[in-house]
């Protein structure tokens, strides 16, 4: 008899949703099982919502597109619960009858009342894992967020087995040409100029995964769960955590108001200009912190940082 | 130039004084221009096509257009059009054939950009090898554009198609280009007797702010309201969107359909209702037709006659209609594909009636003989 | 526009998003701005998913924030990333297809010139190196031929960067890239002495990492496409993504090039060019 | 000769199947001169009123989807639509979401039941319309001022001052009724 498991993946362009699609379809591959495995992104670069699916089956797979209907979830990013940065709305339109939902988040997440309606009415189970925490306290690095979300995903369903994921990331990573969009290829070597050796970035992402595993909890629909959700509501939406952003800051009392940040920032109204004190300030939640305004500032008074939006 | 005013256009069309003049299909695309009320013109030389072009631009040193220039070549010259249109502006062009290929990518995106452009095409092969003789082939690659397609028989509908295309193509809720089709050399170059509208008399102006995108003149409602079918984004709303606007022109075309029997008396025309052979055609195919039809009478052979005027939106009801009790329907084409055939082929019950055929193509003349011929093979 | 435009009806004032009550209360229209006020006002790009440290982003930012009258500035833009900001520009624009920017524009200003015969609209193309150069640049070399009163914007990324980073006719000789594997075989196509030829009466090439150059630039290309005839800027625009440097790199890998020789700013006038920016500019020396 | 497609089509709430057709495509002719569309059937304007204040003073959640014809006083006139429109929604207690571009999320996130669109541009009223009845089953209802939407469950054409002022009207009557 058939076993399919049909996955579908969603985060935002640069979380390497996309990535760990990849990865699980090799491992699964290496198994010995079907699978395939494919990106959709529109034309849009990172922080645009991306998805990717996985199909993994004992017998042959012949459908091809988006999983319409999917067994799993795999959600990278808060912003896909509860800032419509999905495909589609809500973001579990099509989850199977007793489907899985599994969410990059540090605590019992608030998903809103109604879609936890919804999803108390799918018989869904919720699972949630810090996957960014993860990736930053082992490996040093929130591009292993996507490592950390596999990781959660095998501590739910081991779908596939810890060897050959190891050897999956050895083959990405470890040297072969790999095909993949000009940005995910961009990625890739940014991540790989994170770890010395490729060793030394396959151990760490390893860890990674384990740690995931082993930090998953489900969430369940009791009572006290459920109030918390309604409560946060109330109070104006969520309050899940999303994963720490990175954004610019400006040292104010190094700040000379020379407004050359102003200039080199490449997104609109991010740096902002006091005229009556003369100082820059960043609107960090707009910030993408790419660190040209860091390069251009002649008193070093800006510097890139984590925070908790 | 002559001083003109402007008219009720139903008044000018259908009520005024019209003179008869005997000139070719290529004078008749300048007579009709001259009282179109046309902005702006803008041409590129390709055979069949360039006299009409030359002429229009004959008229633009008169006076009747504000601005003409020869663009660079077909592409660029639908993508002048598209600017100009959404500067809010009446334009007309011409092409035909390659030219027609060249600028292929363009006529989808006026229809998706809700540009009520007007567009004469006078159909020639398409290479290779070389051909510069008549040839409807490319209609069938422009059937899913999103344009309307008018197709004249004779310099008569050419005069009128043109300047009903641009009152149809400007309503609100139609807005999309109508490609007005003309057989090449046996149109543009045949010399005929046709009646023109007074030569004083002129449409009214295009009014850009009827259109239902806004306008790109920073004069309008303003700020961050694209105009362009922008919807990829990467979330169901954007399919939605761009799956929604794809049924959108669709319904544009659906909405012409009124008009088109307000303004040209219906999709189609029909000689001898209810005879068991019928024949179906558009363009020169419906001129060699009819000749077929007076000589298969003379041999007591009742044949009917669907002159189809409109390709988009497709006469499905009309032809359905009319076809219903023929034992046979007879296509006869100027093409090697046979498109009207298959749209008729695609649209009827018990399509097994539809002959297809006769079809000539590659600059050959269809003899109504060869009509005949098929009439007879029907009538056993 | 007529500054009664930017009003919103009464009764609505309360119900319109904040980005579009910013840009009336505190946009950049009617205001003459430029790139010294950024930071203090509402910008016509809002944010855009352009890649963090995207330069092509700067320097769309810089040019927007550069325009005399963005009050009565229609922008053509073409396939490619720019393509992804401009949905976010509170500027009527308009994508048409990759490469046809010039006709489209050329179109579009001869219209705007029947219907505003007495107003000022600036019709400015803003696209890649791939629509400039490579597969609407015969497009864009005939809308110079014909005089037309546009201004051409190139941001120069060196690549085709929406694609994934391929090669494009811009790249410099010898550079590996996606489709050119074993190295780029010719060198830069040399777009700025094309547009000298062509008949441009201003041209210059910059890079955004010389904000106020960039700006006088962009306006001074503005100006004379106005009153004299069409105009080019070339906006060097490194690509962190495709050419794989942190972009905190980009000022250096400007320098670089800058000293060597690969890629120099410069600017060109014809007579009555240079003619018409002196009255404009006054005594300001435009060589400098 | 004319022919028409007949038509038993129904424009009713979606969802329709995986992607509604659009209703001018299943045979749904726009209303003609002084005559509204009530789910595709040709209806008199005042008809087409009392079934739109019903639906308004009935709705959970009813919002108005002002556009930009409307939300900005770039032409004589807009500012007396403008106040009606808003007069109206107050009398039936929606929500104003402005659509200065084109349709977003807001129309799921928002869970609403009866919507009504005014100042659209029409291409973009069409387009959004055909969302919606994709994928919600929110009622819908245009107060056009040219040519009408087929789309709408329920679409006046030529609106203006006369019909707003007359339909304002309705609803405050009929408020009372139900008072």
């Amino acid at each position: 008899m058939e076993e399919r498991f049909s996955i579908r993946m969603s985060g935002l362009g640069g979380q390497g949703v996309v990535t760990a699609a990849h990865l699980i379809g090799m491992a699964a591959s290496r198994d010995g099982k079907e699978t395939a495995v494919n990106p959709f992104f529109g034309a849009e670069k990172r922080l645009a919502p991306a998805e990717s699916y996985v199909r993994i089956s004992n017998m042959p797979i012949h459908e091809r597109g988006e999983v319409l209907y999917p067994d799993i979830i795999v959600i990278f990013h808060s912003h896909v619960v509860n800032m419509g940065k999905s495909y589609t709305m809500p973001f579990y339109d099509g989850l199977r009858p007793g489907g899985i939902v599994l969410i990059n988040a540090e605590g019992p997440h608030d998903i809103l009342p109604d879609d936890m309606l919804g999803l108390k009415k799918l018989n869904a189970r919720i699972f949630y894992v810090p996957a960014t925490k993860i990736a930053l306290d082992l490996a040093d690095t929130d591009l292993s967020s996507n490592l950390a979300m596999i990781g959660g995903l095998l501590g739910v369903k081991e779908l596939v087995s810890q060897e050959a994921i190891r050897a999956a990331i050895q083959e990405r990573f470890g040297g072969a040409k790999f095909i993949a969009s000009g940005t995910t290829a961009a990625l890739d070597d940014v991540l790989k100029s994170k770890f010395s050796k490729i060793s030394q970035l396959v151990e760490k992402n390893m860890e990674v995964i384990v740690a995931a595993m082993k930090q998953v909890k489900e969430f369940l629909y009791d009572e006290e769960s459920l109030r918390i959700a309604a409560a946060k509501q109330q109070n104006g939406g969520t309050t899940m955590k999303a994963a720490l952003i990175p954004s610019a800051r400006v040292n104010q009392e190094l700040c000379i108001g020379c407004k050359r940040c102003l200039m080199t920032c490449p997104d609109p109204n991010v740096i902002m200009y006091h005229k009556a004190i003369k100082k820059a300030e960043v609107v960090e939640i707009r910030c993408k912190a790419c660190g040209l305004c860091v390069a251009v500032c002649p008193k070093e008074a800006i510097k890139i940082d984590y925070y908790d939006n | 130039m002559i001083e003109q005013k402007v008219v009720d256009p139903h008044f000018m069309l259908f009520e005024a004084k019209r003179e008869k003049k005997f000139i070719t299909g290529s004078e008749v695309v300048k007579e009709a221009i001259k009282r179109a009320n046309v902005d702006m013109a803008i041409s590129y030389p390709i055979t069949p096509q360039s006299e009409s072009m030359h002429l229009v631009g004959d008229i633009y040193a008169e006076g009747y257009l504000k601005d003409y220039y020869r663009g660079e070549n077909e592409f660029a010259v639908m993508s002048a059009a598209s600017g100009a249109a959404m500067g809010g502006v009446r334009v007309f062009t011409a092409t035909g054939g390659p030219g027609t290929m060249r600028a292929f990518e363009m006529f989808p995106t006026w229809s998706g950009s809700r540009l009520p452009i007007v567009c004469a095409f006078m159909t020639r092969g398409i290479n290779s090898p070389l051909t510069i003789q008549p040839d409807t082939i490319e209609m069938s690659f422009l059937l899913d554009t999103g344009m309307l397609m008018f197709h004249a028989e004779a310099g008569q509908d050419l005069f009128d198609m043109l300047l009903k295309a641009f009152i149809i193509a400007e309503k609100t809720e139609v807005h999309v280009p109508i490609g007005v089709f003309i057989d090449g050399f046996f149109v543009t170059h045949t010399r005929e007797s046709i009646e023109i509208t007074p030569e004083d008399m002129k449409l009214p102006a295009y009014d850009p702010y009827s259109a239902p995108v806004p306008v790109m003149d920073m004069e309008n409602v303003p700020i961050r309201q694209i105009r362009d079918p922008f919807v990829m984004k990467s979330n169901f709303v954007s399919y939605a969107a761009h799956a929604s606007w794809q049924q959108e022109i669709q319904a544009a075309a659906e909405r012409s359909r009124k008009y088109i029997h307000q303004y040209l008396g219906g999709l189609v025309e029909v000689e001898n209702e209810g005879a068991d052979i019928m024949i179906v055609a558009s363009g020169t195919a419906v001129s060699q037709s009819r000749e077929a039809v007076a000589m298969a009478k003379k041999e007591g052979i009742n044949v009917g006659l669907i002159k189809v005027k409109v390709v988009r939106p497709f006469p499905t009801e009309e032809i359905r209609s009319l076809t219903k009790n023929a034992k046979a329907v007879i296509v006869p084409e100027f093409n090697i594909v046979g498109w009207l055939c298959r749209e008729i082929k695609t649209r009827i019950d018990n399509n097994e009636k539809v002959m297809g055929g006769p079809r000539v193509y590659g600059g050959m003349t269809m003899p109504p003989e060869l009509i005949l011929a098929e009439i007879r093979r029907c009538a056993k | 526009m007529k500054k009664e435009l930017l009003r919103i009806s009464p009764g609505f004032e309360d119900v319109m998003p904040l980005e579009y009550k910013e840009l009336i209360e505190n946009g950049p229209y009617f205001k003459g701005y430029g790139v010294n006020d950024l930071g203090t006002y509402k910008e016509i790009l809002e944010e855009h998913p352009l890649c963090a440290g995207c330069g092509l982003a700067l320097a769309l930012r810089l040019t927007l924030a550069s325009l005399p009258n963005p009050e009565d500035t229609i922008v053509v833009g073409s396939t490619g990333c720019n393509s992804l900001g401009f949905p976010q520009a509170a500027l009527q624009n308009i994508h048409s297809l990759f490469g046809n920017q010039n006709a489209v524009a050329s179109g579009l200003k001869r219209a705007l010139s029947l219907r505003f015969p007495d107003k000022t609209k600036d019709v400015v193309v803003i696209a890649g190196d791939g629509a400039t150069a490579d597969i609407g640049l015969d497009i864009t070399m005939h809308s110079w031929f014909r005089r037309e009163n546009i201004t051409t914007i190139m941001l120069d990324n060196e690549a085709y960067a929406n694609t994934g980073g391929q090669e494009s006719g811009m790249s410099s000789k010898g550079t590996v890239l996606n489709m050119a594997p074993t190295g780029k075989k010719f060198p830069k196509i040399p777009v700025p002495e094309l547009a000298r030829v062509s008949g441009c009466d201003y041209v210059a090439v910059v890079s955004p990492y010389a904000p106020k150059k960039l700006e006088r630039a962009v306006r001074r290309a503005i100006l004379v496409a106005r009153e004299v005839g069409p105009t080019y800027v070339q906006i060097f625009c490194p690509c962190p993504t495709n050419y794989k440097f942190k972009p905190m790199e980009a000022l250096d890998i400007v320098k670089v090039k800058e000293v060597d020789g690969s890629y120099v700013s410069k600017e060109y006038f014809s007579p009555e060019a240079e003619e018409l920016i002196k009255r404009l500019e006054g005594k300001k020396d435009k060589k400098e | 000769m004319e022919l028409k497609k007949v038509t038993n089509y129904q424009v009713l709430p979606g969802p329709e199947g995986f992607l509604p057709p659009s209703a001018a495509s299943m045979g749904i002719d726009l209303p003609g001169k002084d005559m509204s569309l009530i789910e595709g059937r040709e209806v008199l304007e005042e008809e087409a009123m009392q079934k739109i204040a019903e639906k308004l003073l009935g709705a959970k959640n009813p919002v108005f989807f002002p556009g930009p014809q409307i939300l900005w006083t770039w032409k004589e006139g807009v500012e007396e639509k403008a106040a009606l429109i808003k007069q109206m929604a107050d009398a039936v207690g929606a929500k104003i979401i402005p659509i200065p571009n084109h349709p977003n999320l807001t129309i799921w996130h928002n869970k609403i039941d009866v919507c009504v669109f005014v100042g659209v541009h029409c291409h973009y009223a069409n387009v959004a319309l055909k969302i919606i009845r994709g994928g919600s089953n929110c009622y819908t209802i245009a107060l056009c001022g040219v040519a009408g939407h087929e789309d709408a469950m329920i679409t006046l054409r030529e609106a203006g001052v006369p019909s707003y002022k007359r339909l304002l009207e309705i609803i405050n009557e009929k408020k009372g009724v139900s008072k």
